[in-house]
């Protein structure tokens, strides 16, 4: 059974500042910084605007950021946050007026869904505009390097006024989190500092685990049987989802883990051997194709998260084989049916191979066009030094910390569930991210249209693979 | 233009007033113009030069001015890698289809209305058809996708409860005919409201007189309305036609083009193209190619359809 | 003549004028038949969404559906105490109505010149001007962007506006064009000859004989204006921000709030429909030009 | 009031090589007070002459009079003028009122008491006072042309313009119109302008006609001098109904040879003739008579079509002799018994035969007249037509 209690007081803070959408959205647009609008910020009742801000006693005490650091040589300035509708965001909020306090910059938001984020920032760098001194960066994060649109931060590390190792303790970050900070691999510098993480796990069903007495699935074998018993045996709720939809953060999300766990990798030889065509891959997109073809819903091919984790949700599937952790909030949510009968596990591995969990890191970034990076830099660390980062753990519903530290907090621990802190602490720990090399939009997206054709039965895995390797490498031919 | 200079005051009251209105008369057509012909200008030809430029040059920088010319190599990938015609096909099979149907059922519907007898239950008509076009595309696509979802939708489980037949599974099975259905949902209305429009113009001596003659229903739209009604029809079917060779919002939002590429209109392609792969120069040598070829389109229709049936 | 027809259809057989009868009712019915059947097809997707924003959270997606459930206005309370919403709403109504004034002060002119006068190459003109609306806006907002940043109309309402004209002009154009062609060019001349200047024919005798263009075109004018995401996506970034992009906002990284989105999709219909009630009345006038000779 | 002068007024459609020539170099004095019609196929150029006179076109060249005032540079709206179009150009968002009172409203200063009292003066004149509230939709193609005729008059201008205002009236209503237009025009005296393609219009209505043709003058004169001398071939087969029946033939020694009968031609004939050979016979076809008995100058027909219409018939007839088989037409009394197939002898008396120049279609002889009717030709019978129909 799972620890119900600790499980509902993780909700219950949610609750309390109004909001029952689980962790994401509590508040949106660009507006509320600037206008000092209506907000429905979690604590405090800040509203983000400097003065009010000032007013009243800051949340984080000012002393935990009794550093080497010269907090207030930018005071007066402004910096302008280009984020995406995330999390993190509303986490972070409220500790925002702290920041101000601290060095004196305000702080301007503008918070879209990723989608719309991704066509804002582009527009932004690739017209030299430089409107986001700091902004959300993902997957682009070398095809902007490439590009010569993201500014490496080692100079402001190397700077003495404004960064303290003994104090900011890089080595907290998980060791994902700082390899995918450097261009997952690609870059000897900082492309930016790690604010969210995000492993792969499993989740059950436990009423469902119970009635046909199954165990928690260690091998994808074991997997596959627990799904097709549930198929077969539940009406109206299928043995398992998974994400199919096409896109570079959709069905490949889960695919790189499966191929990695299954002795493959990306690029075997980069950049002339994608690897994509090896049988390592070729298994494992066979295994997933299958899987959610046999045991997955009707046009498992076009589910998204979102339809996975609302198909979870409403209780209409048995299992999610692996998909990020954060999706345990709105399982366990008011959202949820399953609320109370839902576990989560590691992801199943081969039986011999390795553990190898997806992470994904959110990480920001400051351009080579920006006004203030300097300021930038300074709240990048600010927002992913250990006070900020554990205050938002503790008081603002968050729960993607890059910080080890957090994860191993017993006061965070008991308030999130001591299931959910320590299957993702181990997720962590083996996590293995994906390498997103400068043109992995470009082919992963082609890769991942490729895996969504054989899920969609309208070609073998096998030929979906090779023509996804064939493409990879062709774009890199040029 | 015609050249009309006609003073159309008398000169006996050559007061600065009336030379200004005199002024604003005589070259009435002049200024009735100019302001759309800037507007146009504006929005015609910058944009259109920029993409031109685009996709003539190497990866642009900052400095698009210093960019290396590459002559028709983004066309080259436009068309091999891009797969820019697999997508013209996608969309003119949605165009068409959608177009047809639009048509149709605005038409119809307008028809059906006009003939309601009750004023109040028209006005209640006329409100209803219109709304489907008022959803915001994010809305329709994200509800959309939940509401056609295999699973969890509630319209394969109508169809599925009410009917002896299993529902489809509609994005991955039969993604184009899901994405022209919708499209029909939402966009019905705006042939609807310039049909019905265009219908609320038709002469009542004109129905009468062919009431009179004793035309069956068919005939009498078919040789009296229709014709007379030919500019509005016209009009509205070609503007939707451009406007469905532009559809992008909601259909990126229902499937992003999939499965694999079975939905991906051009327009998503250009997205892909500019906002994924990073290569505006592929999205702009599309777009030039594309405009090219909605333009002959236009002209085509234009001249078959619209100037002799129409504007002589 | 009437009367004569009346008379003849009184000869026929009594069965005949049954089936009249008949065909009459038939028809009647088939009518109300399928306006039902639209009808249907309209509102339950809107029922859905209505139902949607109006359920607990949890339900939202229930199946069996919730058919019957205890409707709660939590979501639109919410919506209604998020000033951030409320202002890009208040600025969305004031852009989108700015945006259809002008472009109906700038099209119909322009269309009246376009069906009246011999313009040269008349149908290049009209090609051109329909060509500004043939690429996808993803093709042309970067150049925008540009231009807008250099003459200071970013995230401006005026430079929105602006936008909002430009995506409809071409509409207006072309669909009042085709009104005007319906409307006799006699009727100008006989107000020019019964002392009306050329601008006063304009807008005495064709402006309102063209009423129920005017009104189609700006509704759909004000829709399409209104439901606009790119332009408000990349052109404004505070000031000047549209209610789409908020109605975005409840889509997130990891959850979607179903109520939410619905209930502001929902009140996104609202000025839609004020608008439409409004109008209402002029979409209906038919207006009859007499006896009409195209010339 | 006021006279109109055209004077070389040349209208071109289009531009460059491809111009179309509407109006050719058309000179015209009209007296005030005058009724004029100005007839030809469509095409001729009729209503674009008129429209000129109105300001809604521009002439490429030459100029237009009102009174003594050149009014090529002025708008309609100062040329005081009022028109009648054939679709009637009612505006359908106003009352018959406010469709009334728009032209005193635009071109006077009277207030708005005045106004009413004018227009309902007019109303009940024109006999439409119960219809003022309506809008055009509601009225019936009768009473719209009954207040498009209102419009005009309510203005009281110095001249009216008629564009066909008949023609979309059925028969009889546009019998009862034309003589409420001579009797308007009359009383009012109000110079005008009337076009019309209707022979029997023109021949019923006008002081004058102005017949056109391609865009130039045919003829000018009264309705009989156009009947009875017409210019040339085109005006004596357009006026007159039927029309006039043409043979093209060879002058040899005096004899006009055509096929399907010889013509000897009298002497007065031959003198107008000369030295042409190439001439065209025409005859009316009530001033041809058929017998049983050969005739001189008569020749041999078979009857093909008999149209009875009443107190005449229409025969149509084929020359025997004749290599083609085309008909012409003769109109006989009602009474006298003929019947298809029937073989008579056709004749056309000297005196009333016209010769036209088979080249340039100008008359070269006109028929004989009385002395009293060759008078009334150059006098406007004050509508002595007017109810004749």
């Amino acid at each position: 059974m799972t620890n119900d209690h600790n499980r509902r007081s993780f909700i219950k803070t949610a609750a309390a500042a109004g909001l029952l959408g689980g962790l994401a959205g509590c508040t949106r647009g660009g507006e509320q910084a600037q206008n000092g609008g209506d907000s429905t910020d979690i604590g405090g009742g800040t509203d983000g605007d400097t003065s009010t801000g000032s007013s009243s006693e800051p949340v984080i005490p000012l002393s935990e950021y009794d550093a080497d650091i010269d907090w207030a040589q930018f005071e007066g300035s402004q910096i302008n946050i280009g984020a995406v509708q995330h999390p993190w965001v509303s986490a972070i909020k409220p500790a925002i007026p702290v920041f101000e306090e601290l060095t004196g910059i305000d702080v301007v938001w503008n918070i879209l869904p990723e989608n719309q984020f991704r066509t804002k920032r582009q527009t932004d760098v690739s017209t030299g505009a430089g409107q986001f001194d700091v902004f959300f960066m993902d997957q682009v994060v070398n095809q902007y390097r490439n590009e010569g649109w993201l500014q490496p931060l080692d100079p402001y590390f190397e700077d003495e006024s404004l960064y303290d190792e003994a104090w900011y303790q890089p080595d907290d970050l998980f060791e994902a989190s700082r390899w995918q900070a450097h261009g997952g691999g690609f870059s000897d510098d900082w492309t930016g500092l790690p604010i969210t993480v995000e492993v792969q796990t499993q989740f059950y069903r436990t009423d469902l685990y119970e009635k046909h007495d199954l165990e928690v699935a260690e091998t994808l074998e074991g997997f596959r049987q627990n799904a097709q018993t549930i198929h077969e045996n539940e009406s109206d709720v299928v043995g398992t989802v998974g994400r199919g939809q096409k896109g570079y953060g959709m069905n490949i999300f889960i695919l790189n883990m499966l191929l990695r766990e299954m002795g493959s990798s990306l690029w075997t030889e980069f950049p002339t051997d994608s690897g994509l065509d090896s049988s390592g891959v070729i298994d494992a997109a066979t295994w997933y194709t299958n899987l959610l073809r046999d045991y997955g819903p009707d046009g498992a091919s076009t589910q998204s998260w979102s339809d996975v984790l609302s198909t979870m949700q409403e209780g209409r599937a048995g299992h999610i084989v692996a998909d990020a952790n954060l999706f345990w909030p709105g399982l366990t949510g008011s959202e949820s049916s399953i609320a109370d009968t839902v576990g989560i596990a590691k992801v199943p591995k081969p039986a011999d191979g390795e553990f190898a969990p997806n992470a994904y890191n959110w990480q920001i970034s400051t351009s080579k066009n920006a006004a203030n990076s300097k300021q930038a830099f300074l709240f990048m660390l600010w927002a992913t030094s250990e006070p900020t980062n554990t205050w938002m753990h503790l008081h603002s519903d968050a729960a993607f910390s890059v910080r080890q530290s957090v994860w191993e907090n017993d006061e965070f621990r008991s308030q999130v569930g001591e299931e959910f802190a320590q299957v993702t602490l181990e997720s962590l720990q083996s996590a293995s991210p994906d390498p997103f090399d400068r043109k992995y939009p470009e082919w992963g997206q082609r890769y991942s249209e490729e895996l969504q054709r054989a899920l969609a039965g309208q070609k073998s895995a096998e030929a979906a693979m090779t023509t996804a390797a064939e493409i990879a490498e062709e774009i890199y031919s040029e | 233009m015609s050249t009309q200079t006609q003073t159309e005051t008398t000169t006996t009251s050559e007061t600065g007033l009336a030379r200004l209105r005199a002024l604003w008369n005589d070259y009435l057509p002049y200024w009735f113009v100019a302001p759309m012909v800037l507007v146009m200008v504006l929005i015609t030809f910058f944009p259109g030069a920029y993409d031109l430029y685009l996709s003539v040059i190497e990866e642009p920088t900052f400095d698009v001015f210093a960019a290396e010319f590459v002559g028709l190599s983004n066309y080259a990938t436009a068309f091999g890698r891009g797969g820019a015609l697999h997508s013209f096909i996608i969309t003119v099979t949605v165009v068409v289809s959608a177009l047809a149907l639009e048509s149709v059922l605005g038409f119809g519907l307008a028809a059906l209305v006009a003939g309601v007898e009750s004023e109040r239950l028209q006005s209640f008509y006329r409100v209803l058809f219109i709304v489907p076009m008022a959803v915001a595309p994010v809305s329709l696509a994200t509800i959309g996708r939940i509401m056609l979802n295999s699973e969890i939708g509630v319209i394969p489980y109508l169809i599925e409860a009410t009917t002896p037949f299993a529902a489809p599974a509609f994005l991955s099975e039969i993604p184009l005919l899901t994405v022209v259905l919708l499209d029909t949902w939402n966009w019905t209305p705006f042939m609807f409201i310039i049909f019905y429009a265009g219908l609320s113009s038709v002469p009542d001596t004109l129905i009468e007189a062919s009431k009179v003659d004793g035309a069956p229903l068919w005939r009498r739209y078919l040789h009296v309305i229709i014709p007379y009604m030919k500019p509005v029809v016209f009009v509205a079917t070609l503007i939707r036609m451009i406007d469905l060779f532009r559809t992008f919002g909601v259909v990126y939002g229902l499937t992003q083009g999939g499965p694999g590429t079975a939905t991906q209109l051009v327009s998503i392609n250009i997205y892909e193209q500019m906002f994924i792969n990073n290569s505006p120069g592929v999205a702009a040598a599309i777009a030039v190619v594309y405009l090219v070829f909605v333009v002959a389109i236009a002209n085509i229709v234009i001249a078959k359809v619209g100037f002799e049936g129409v504007w002589d | 003549m009437a009367s004569e027809n009346q008379s003849q259809s009184s000869v026929d057989t009594g069965s005949q004028r049954l089936d009249k009868d008949t065909r009459e009712t038939l028809v009647g019915v088939a009518r109300h038949g399928l306006l039902l059947a639209w009808s249907f097809v309209v509102l339950f997707p809107l029922y859905w969404l209505a139902s949607m924003s109006l359920k607990p959270p949890g339900s939202a997606n229930s199946l069996p559906p919730d058919w019957l459930f205890l409707p709660t206005v939590y979501n639109y309370i919410r919506l209604a105490q998020d000033g951030a919403f409320l202002a890009a709403f208040a600025n969305s109504v004031v852009m989108v109505s700015a945006s259809v004034v002008l472009v109906l002060l700038i099209g119909v002119p322009a269309a009246y010149v376009l069906s009246r006068y011999d313009i040269p190459m008349e149908r290049d003109v009209l090609v051109w001007i329909l060509s500004s609306r043939m690429l996808p806006p993803i093709a042309v907002v970067i150049p925008f962007f540009v231009i807008f940043r250099e003459l200071n109309l970013f995230d401006s309402r005026i430079g929105m506006v602006f936008m909002y004209v430009s995506i409809n002009l071409s509409l207006v154009v072309w669909v009042m064009k085709a009104f005007f062609d319906g409307i006799p060019e006699t009727l100008e001349e006989a107000a020019r000859v019964d002392g009306a200047t050329r601008f006063q024919g304009f807008r005495k005798v064709v402006l309102p004989a063209a009423k129920p263009g005017i009104f189609s075109v700006a509704i759909i004018s004000f829709i399409f204006a209104w439901i606009e995401l790119l332009f408000g996506l990349v052109l404004t970034n505070f000031k000047a921000v549209p209610v789409t992009l908020f109605v975005y906002s409840f889509i997130g990284s990891r959850s979607i709030e179903w109520g939410m989105l619905a209930a502001a999709s929902m009140a996104m219909i609202l000025p839609v429909v004020v608008f439409l009630v409004a109008v209402n009345k002029y979409l209906a006038a038919g207006l009859s030009f007499g006896v009409v000779i195209k010339e | 009031m006021a006279s109109i002068t055209l004077d070389d007024v040349t209208k071109e459609f289009g531009d460059g090589g491809d111009a179309v020539v509407a109006v050719d170099d058309v000179s015209l004095d009209i007296e005030d007070g005058e009724f004029v019609v100005f007839v030809g196929p469509s095409g001729s150029g009729k209503s674009t002459l008129m429209r000129m006179v109105a300001g809604l076109e521009t002439q490429t060249d030459g100029d237009v009079y009102i009174g003594d005032q050149i009014v090529n540079q002025l708008g309609p709206r100062a040329r005081d003028i009022a028109m009648v179009f054939q679709n009637y150009a009612l505006y359908p968002n106003m009352t018959v009122e406010e469709n009334m009172s728009f032209g005193l409203k635009m071109s006077t200063e009277l207030s708005a008491d005045e106004i009413e009292a004018t227009v309902t003066e007019t109303a009940e004149m024109m006999g439409i006072e119960s219809l003022l509230d309506n809008t055009p939709g509601e009225l019936s193609g009768g009473q719209q042309q009954r207040v498009a005729l209102g419009r005009a008059i309510v203005r009281d201008p110095n001249v009216f313009l008629m564009d066909e205002p008949l023609s979309n009236l059925d028969a009889k209503l546009r019998t009862t119109m034309r003589t409420e237009i001579n009797r308007l025009q009359s009383d009012l005296g109000v110079t005008t302008l009337y076009v019309t393609h209707d022979q029997t219009e023109a021949m019923t209505m006008g002081d004058r006609l102005v017949v056109l043709n391609y865009g130039e003058l045919q003829q000018v004169g009264t309705p009989l001098a156009c009947f009875y001398r017409p210019a040339n071939r085109f005006v004596a087969g357009f006026i007159g109904s039927p029309s006039m029946n043409f043979f093209e033939g060879e002058v040899a020694d005096g004899t006009l040879v055509a096929d399907g009968f010889e013509y000897d031609l009298s002497e007065r004939m031959r003198a107008n003739v000369g030295d042409r050979t190439a001439v065209t016979l025409g005859a009316r076809p009530e001033d041809y008579t058929l017998s049983e008995a050969p005739t001189d100058n008569g020749f041999e027909v078979v009857v093909d079509v008999v149209e009875p219409m009443g107190s005449v018939s229409y025969v149509y007839v084929r020359s025997v002799a004749a290599s083609h088989d085309e008909t012409f037409v003769v109109e006989v009394d009602g009474q006298q018994p003929i019947s298809e197939g029937e073989q008579l002898h056709a004749h056309a008396p000297a005196t009333d035969v016209h010769l036209f120049d088979t080249q340039t279609g100008e008359t070269i002889h006109q028929r004989e007249l009385t002395d009293d009717a060759e008078n009334a030709l150059s006098q406007p019978l004050e509508n002595a037509t007017a109810g004749a129909d």
